[in-house]
């Protein structure tokens, strides 16, 4: 028998261009990552699961989030996307440290990350003091501290994985551009974006992915508060502390944000189709 | 905030406070601090309690020195209050409202026949405490170190929830919590007391806010707690009088 | 040259190469390619067509880069490719094929020099490292690059990238070799020295070849035989020879230089949708010096189809060359009589479309239905005074004109 | 005045490639990320500091952070990198699919993950079960328990970046790489994994940064016992909670782990200038 | 074709170009450029050279993409980049320069059809995209792809992308226009529509183009100047005709299609390293029809450089066709005596290295130290029963042969 491969006349695509033994890598992989969701759904109680995630609570906790993690998502690509840019094409000196600096954040167990923030922004903060006491307003505490939060632990995700596509994208198309004369702000407008659109997009993935499931730092930063504060992943934790052993509302409330996380990540996806190469 | 005078009325033991008022609860205190916000509501209506905010003491005190502002604090040991009244973040002085005793969680139904702290040390048993810097691991520790019992846990959680989780789930065959965790728990574990547990008590203390905006209010909630109806309510859920 | 050293060094695998066939049937959006090929064993077939006539999409599809609509493609009897209604489709993956692709883009590897550029056939082959390195350096060499051997791809010229390109495809000793414009990006003293190399190792190891070039002398200097692709069907077949000297459409004839204007047969000669007439001797009639460029054999051609009685009506072509036209500013009949032997046939008027240098002096293009161009001297254009838009009358003795069948 | 661009000479790099106001929004990007870190610093108490990080037990928790990241990375590696060109050459539905698979596990807060991942490998879970009936061993309250939460919350990162990179390099040299007869192994070690290199780094440094962060998942699935499964997060927790409100050791810990990433995250600068193109 | 249309929405910046100035030293590795060229507003400088001579490090440099280590480049009396030792350098962006480079790749942009790859320059300079695309819809049509506007890059051929590439490059209205291998890709058909497209749009807006290419016909048809470059530095510069029908290098030479070797001047000829002599005539005493291919003008040029009898000891070179020699299997004394009038000259003896087929019938490569051809017809190759490696005997008539001084 001959090696095939199946692949649609007149396509040039090779598909499974993959080694068969990565193949089943790939596969315990995916299994290893999923198979823990699939066990989450085995332990679901069926029966309380309706009324555990259309509890005022939780719906007001998932529309929390998702306004913070949209906004969050919005700051993220504002100051992320020139920064990944900075770095892609700094000298490679330079990039090092600016890529070392950025990854930071990840690095701090969400807790310690929240503290930093409050030392920063909260009353006593080096920033946080001067607004208190010159404007008469505090950050912490507010919505507004959450999407800090939010965007403080997921922007790193964003520049790095956006860097790497733009270093892989190079620089010949943006040269093609300048000699017809176009602006730098032309070439990063319809050349550089579009070019390393595969790496913005699975960036803004892991950026909102991030941003939606922050719990540590938005728990200390900006506290817990129903309505305000309380987003999902802290209603899921307050479902956890709050209902004995059982936490089937909190594993309820975990599915519901899966879902909805799911159904946006495969609107992404179409969207993405769309404006690929 | 209801004006009905029929309902204002009604509840003689009203003191007549209005407003809002923000409470901060340790972890442990959930569902009893949901029901006694209930209670003092019913006793005032004038009075609107936001949802009451839980975590744990220390994250909670870090707020309040912070800038968070809220009327009341319960915390789930005094040192934790301690710092906070060291920071300024307190007004006045604060009460100890309960206290809280040890019990053996264990899987429904004891499996493996644990009656007392002497059976945890037994060989192939997974035990999980609190780890010792938080509160129920220090009194874990205590009650261990006074009898002599030489226990090596599988883990040290990091919370009373670590704990019971472990032990819900059927990781650990037995751990060290409080007895209204157990309580609270619903079923998923059972409590074996342990002699001699009141040896480790557990305060836990309550006071009210620097940063207070609505200081009567939360001064008359503090009151309602340390009252006989308050300290009934907390006793429903397994939690002893100071 | 290295040759000795490079066949020493061989490891296996050129001695077993064979023919390629290949039948296929390819839709890309609009464009059709309907073409089948067959090239010999150490036989070169040169691919020739206008840009975008399907050469690329041919030799994607025998590399197995991409899967026809319907066709075949075989190599030495083992059939790569094959895809019928009704069957189930069967194509051997790029690697296990033999094939060899030189694409129009050199594409060499960024991140690897220049001798592992080349090494990475031996190497995927199984060959050690040292080994292939060493046969690596010797193919760089070759091509005449030896002292770049550490040089990435970012640091060679065009020309440079190109030649290590062809090393690499060269050095991984395919069965067979297909080469998209192998030399387009090589200097005038370069090229003719690859030429020579592909020439020598393509012979020596026995490798089918399909050349695609727009280059009429690599055709000439490499091919054995000729075909040519137009909007994806092969109008024109044979030995190099007949294709280019005796063209049989007009894009052959752009390529051997010479005009080619097409009618319909009639008594001995040609005559034209607008009413000219050309006549002329039939190949196998003229004597081997007035044979137009590219046409270097001995003998007529098996393959010529020379017009005769039988033929009338068919399609059929005049061919002649440019510096074979007469061309002056008066109507014949003030100028001197010889042009007009046989009435009005090989005579027209025009006018000058387009006047521009060319290699044999000036080529004056005419805005003639089927673009005749004429070429002078220099001197000549200065003296006739011709601008783009002057009326000439243009004459070509009939000795210089062939009259061929057109399919 | 002419507008002018700085560079050396001969060289073929266009430096500042970055429309200006773009490097404003970069740099206040930068800042964002890393001044809340410096407010830690600003914060520390510097005379407890050197006996905080180098008692035996913050030894310890790093050394255990470090050999538990490390691990994971590699396995995040081993399975993620498959996984990755699964995604980067599938069609692009499948791809979507895939992708949004992929990311679950970054919505679900940590303590959520943990859960699952007890629910699945606990001694009651799915596949726990069959370890601990059949084979009797139990991977909760192990190193490697810390290793399969580190990995399961890291290897998304891995993953997504990777793919990012992986479809903007394409496929073409691939096919070179095959018309010369290269196996798709060897073009996957020899051409796939070189020219993805940048993204491949990139996301090699989010997975180890976010291993060595993780706290939540671990603390649920693996407990917390010093020198087994009590790494720097839950060491930093740990002393976050037991010393009152001050939290100098937390933060003290916190700068080791982070001074340990720099220096680690510098390396790996190194490292990727040798072998990127 | 839609020149007018073009024209007709030109929206501005065509008639300010100028000349453009450039002075340029750049090393890269051990290679070494250290050039000037020199184009007037409207003229075409051809810049030939072999691989990997500088050439397309010379355009990235005036395109401002790399900086010399030291020189200058000025447009229009503008200065573009400016880097001497003690002064701050200047270097003004690619972007606002006005200089249009095609590069040797097309490097059409991927994410775009090809009526956005066009209008890109023009959208870039600020006009609307309505009016943008409606003038790259009639640049898509005077490359010859009319009905392709919405085609990506990756689905059109080679060819069609390097049209498009060109096309881009014209649309964006550039002052000065760098072209590297413009015609590389394109098919016999294409290549002379696109000369003459060129010819016109360069001329009708004043454009300085630097045109470089390995297709002597490039230069033929669009250069008035041709510079040759070496190794990094300009070894030829000059009016088309002196440089390629006068060639005072190898590399010319080649390109012209010519013989040359040199050595040192003599009484009325050259005399070779290896004792040959050459004699013939100067240049101004030729007369026009034995002008070797390439050179069509009337009178022969200021840069010409006869050799006469104060040139003596100085370099020099004999050129003529490969056409104008003569090959015998015999030893002169044996045969006609016409070929010896004058002693020994322009007669050796020497053996064929290569025997290919070539566009003028067969080439016969000598082994001889400086590489001469001889090109002879077919018939008279297997008459004489020529093989590689046939000693043979050459001689040529000094009435074919132009001597010149070389520098
Ligand atoms: N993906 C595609 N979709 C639609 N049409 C395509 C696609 N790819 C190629 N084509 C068309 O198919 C035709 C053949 O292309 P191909 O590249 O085979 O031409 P070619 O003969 O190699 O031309 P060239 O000499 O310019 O390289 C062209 O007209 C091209 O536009
Ligand atoms: N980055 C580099 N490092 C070292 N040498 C280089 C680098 N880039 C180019 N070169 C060398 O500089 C020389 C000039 O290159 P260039 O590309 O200008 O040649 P070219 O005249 O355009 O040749 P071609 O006709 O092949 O396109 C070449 O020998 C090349 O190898
Ligand atoms: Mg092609
Ligand atoms: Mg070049």
């Amino acid at each position: 028998m001959e090696p095939r491969q199946t692949q649609r006349a007149g396509t040039n695509q090779r598909a499974g261009t993959i080694p068969r033994p990565l193949l089943v890598f790939a596969i315990v992989g995916l299994a290893f990552l999923i198979l823990p969701i699939i066990g989450l759904f085995w332990r679901v109680d069926w029966a309380e699961l309706p009324a555990a995630i259309t509890s005022p609570e939780a719906v007001q906790a998932l529309w929390l989030s998702l306004r913070t993690g949209v906004t969050a998502t919005i700051i993220c690509l504002v100051l992320g996307i020139p920064l990944a840019l900075l770095i892609a094409r700094s000298r490679p000196r330079i990039a090092g440290i600016l890529r070392a600096l950025t990854t930071l954040p990840l690095v701090l167990p969400p807790l310690v990350g929240g503290i930093a923030l409050l030392y920063l922004l909260g009353r006593n903060g080096l920033i946080g003091s001067v607004l208190d006491v010159g404007f008469g307003f505090g950050i912490p505490f507010t919505t507004a501290a959450v999407v800090i939060a939010q965007a403080f632990v997921a922007m790193p995700f964003l520049v790095i994985t956006l860097e790497g596509s733009l270093r892989t994208a190079g620089t010949q198309y943006e040269t093609v551009a300048a000699t017809l004369g176009a602006s730098r702000w032309t070439v990063f407008r319809r050349i550089t974006v579009p070019l390393a659109m595969p790496g913005l997009l699975a960036g803004t993935v892991l950026c909102f992915a991030r941003a939606i499931g922050e719990f540590g730092a938005t728990a200390l930063f900006a506290g817990n508060a129903a309505g305000v504060t309380r987003t999902m992943p802290l209603a899921i934790y307050t479902a956890f502390n709050g209902a004995g052993v059982s936490q089937d509302s909190a594993i309820a409330l975990s599915l519901l944000l899966i879902v909805v996380a799911i159904v946006i990540l495969l609107f992404l996806r179409t969207w993405r189709t769309d404006v690929a190469l | 905030s209801t004006e009905d005078p029929d309902l204002a009325e009604s509840t003689p033991l009203a003191t007549g406070v209005s407003g809002e008022l923000t409470i901060f609860a340790a972890a442990s205190l959930t569902a009893s601090f949901d029901e006694l916000a209930e209670a003092f509501t019913a006793e005032n209506p004038k009075v609107t309690v936001h949802p009451i905010v839980y975590d744990g003491s220390s994250t909670l005190a870090t707020q309040l020195i912070e800038g968070a502002s809220a009327d009341v604090f319960a915390a789930a040991n005094e040192s934790t209050m301690a710092d906070v009244a060291g920071a300024g973040e307190l007004s006045g002085d604060s009460s100890i409202f309960v206290t809280n005793t040890l019990q053996i969680a264990i899987a429904p139904d004891n499996p493996e026949k644990i009656t007392g702290l002497t059976d945890l040390t037994r060989d192939g048993l997974l035990v999980v405490l609190c780890a010792p810097e938080v509160p129920c691991g220090a009194a874990s520790q205590e009650l261990l170190d006074l009898d002599g019992i030489p226990l090596t846990p599988a883990s040290e959680e990091q919370n009373v929830k670590g704990v019971l989780t472990k032990v819900g789930a059927g990781e650990a065959d037995a751990g060290l919590v409080y007895k209204t965790d157990v309580s609270a728990a619903a079923g998923a574990v059972d409590g074996v007391d342990i002699e001699g547990a009141e040896r480790a008590i557990n305060n836990y203390t309550i006071g009210v806010a620097a940063s207070a905006e609505n200081p009567e209010a939360a001064q008359a909630f503090v009151d309602f707690v340390l009252s006989d109806a308050g300290q009934k309510l907390l006793g429903s859920f397994g939690f002893g009088s100071p | 040259m290295t040759g000795g050293t490079v066949s020493g060094s061989a490891v296996s695998g050129s001695l077993v190469s064979g023919s390629l066939e290949a039948n296929l049937l390819i839709r890309r959006g609009e464009f059709t390619l309907d073409a089948a090929v067959h090239v010999e064993p150490g036989e070169v077939l040169a691919l020739l067509g206008p840009n975008g006539s399907g050469k690329s999409t041919m030799l994607a599809a025998i590399a197995g880069l991409i899967v026809p609509h319907s066709g075949s493609v075989s190599v030495a009897g083992r059939t790569l490719t094959r895809v019928a209604p009704g069957t189930r489709t069967l194509a051997v993956v790029p690697e296990k094929r033999g094939v060899g692709l030189l694409g129009q883009d050199p594409l060499l590897f960024p991140h690897l020099d220049s001798l592992d550029n080349i090494a990475f056939g031996r190497r995927s082959a199984g060959v050690g490292r040292t080994a292939a390195r060493r046969d690596a350096a010797d193919w760089l060499g070759a091509v005449g690059l030896a002292g770049f051997e550490g040089r990435k791809p970012s640091q060679l010229s065009g020309g440079q990238q190109q030649r290590v390109a062809l090393a690499r495809a060269l050095a991984a000793r395919p069965d067979v070799l297909l080469l998209d414009e192998p030399m387009a990006a090589l200097d005038v003293e370069t090229a003719p020295m690859m030429r020579r190399l592909l020439r020598e190792r393509l012979a020596d190891q026995g490798i089918a070849t399909l050349l695609v070039t727009h280059d009429v002398l690599d055709a000439i200097v490499l091919a054995d035989r000729v075909a040519i692709l137009h909007e994806g069907t092969i109008v024109d077949e044979g030995q190099k020879d007949r294709v280019l000297g005796q063209p049989r459409n007009r894009f052959a004839a752009a390529l051997a230089g010479v005009n080619l204007v097409s009618g319909v047969a009639d008594a001995d000669g040609v005559r034209l949708p607008d009413g000219r007439r050309f006549e002329g001797s039939h190949p196998n009639e003229r004597s081997p010096q007035d044979r137009v460029p590219g046409d270097q054999t001995q003998a007529p051609h098996a393959h010529a189809a020379p017009v005769d009685a039988a033929d009338r009506g068919t399609p059929a072509a005049a061919i002649f060359r440019p510096s074979s036209v007469r061309l002056s500013t008066h109507p014949p009949d003030e100028s001197s009589a010889t042009v007009l032997e046989r009435g009005s046939a090989n005579c027209w008027r025009s006018t000058i479309a387009v006047l521009e240098p060319s290699s044999g002096g000036i080529a004056c293009r005419l805005a003639d239905d089927q673009g005749v161009t004429v070429e002078l001297p220099p001197a000549r254009v200065s003296e006739l005074g011709l601008e783009e838009g002057t009326e000439v009358w243009l004459s070509v003795d009939p000795a210089d004109v062939t009259i061929l069948g057109t399919r």
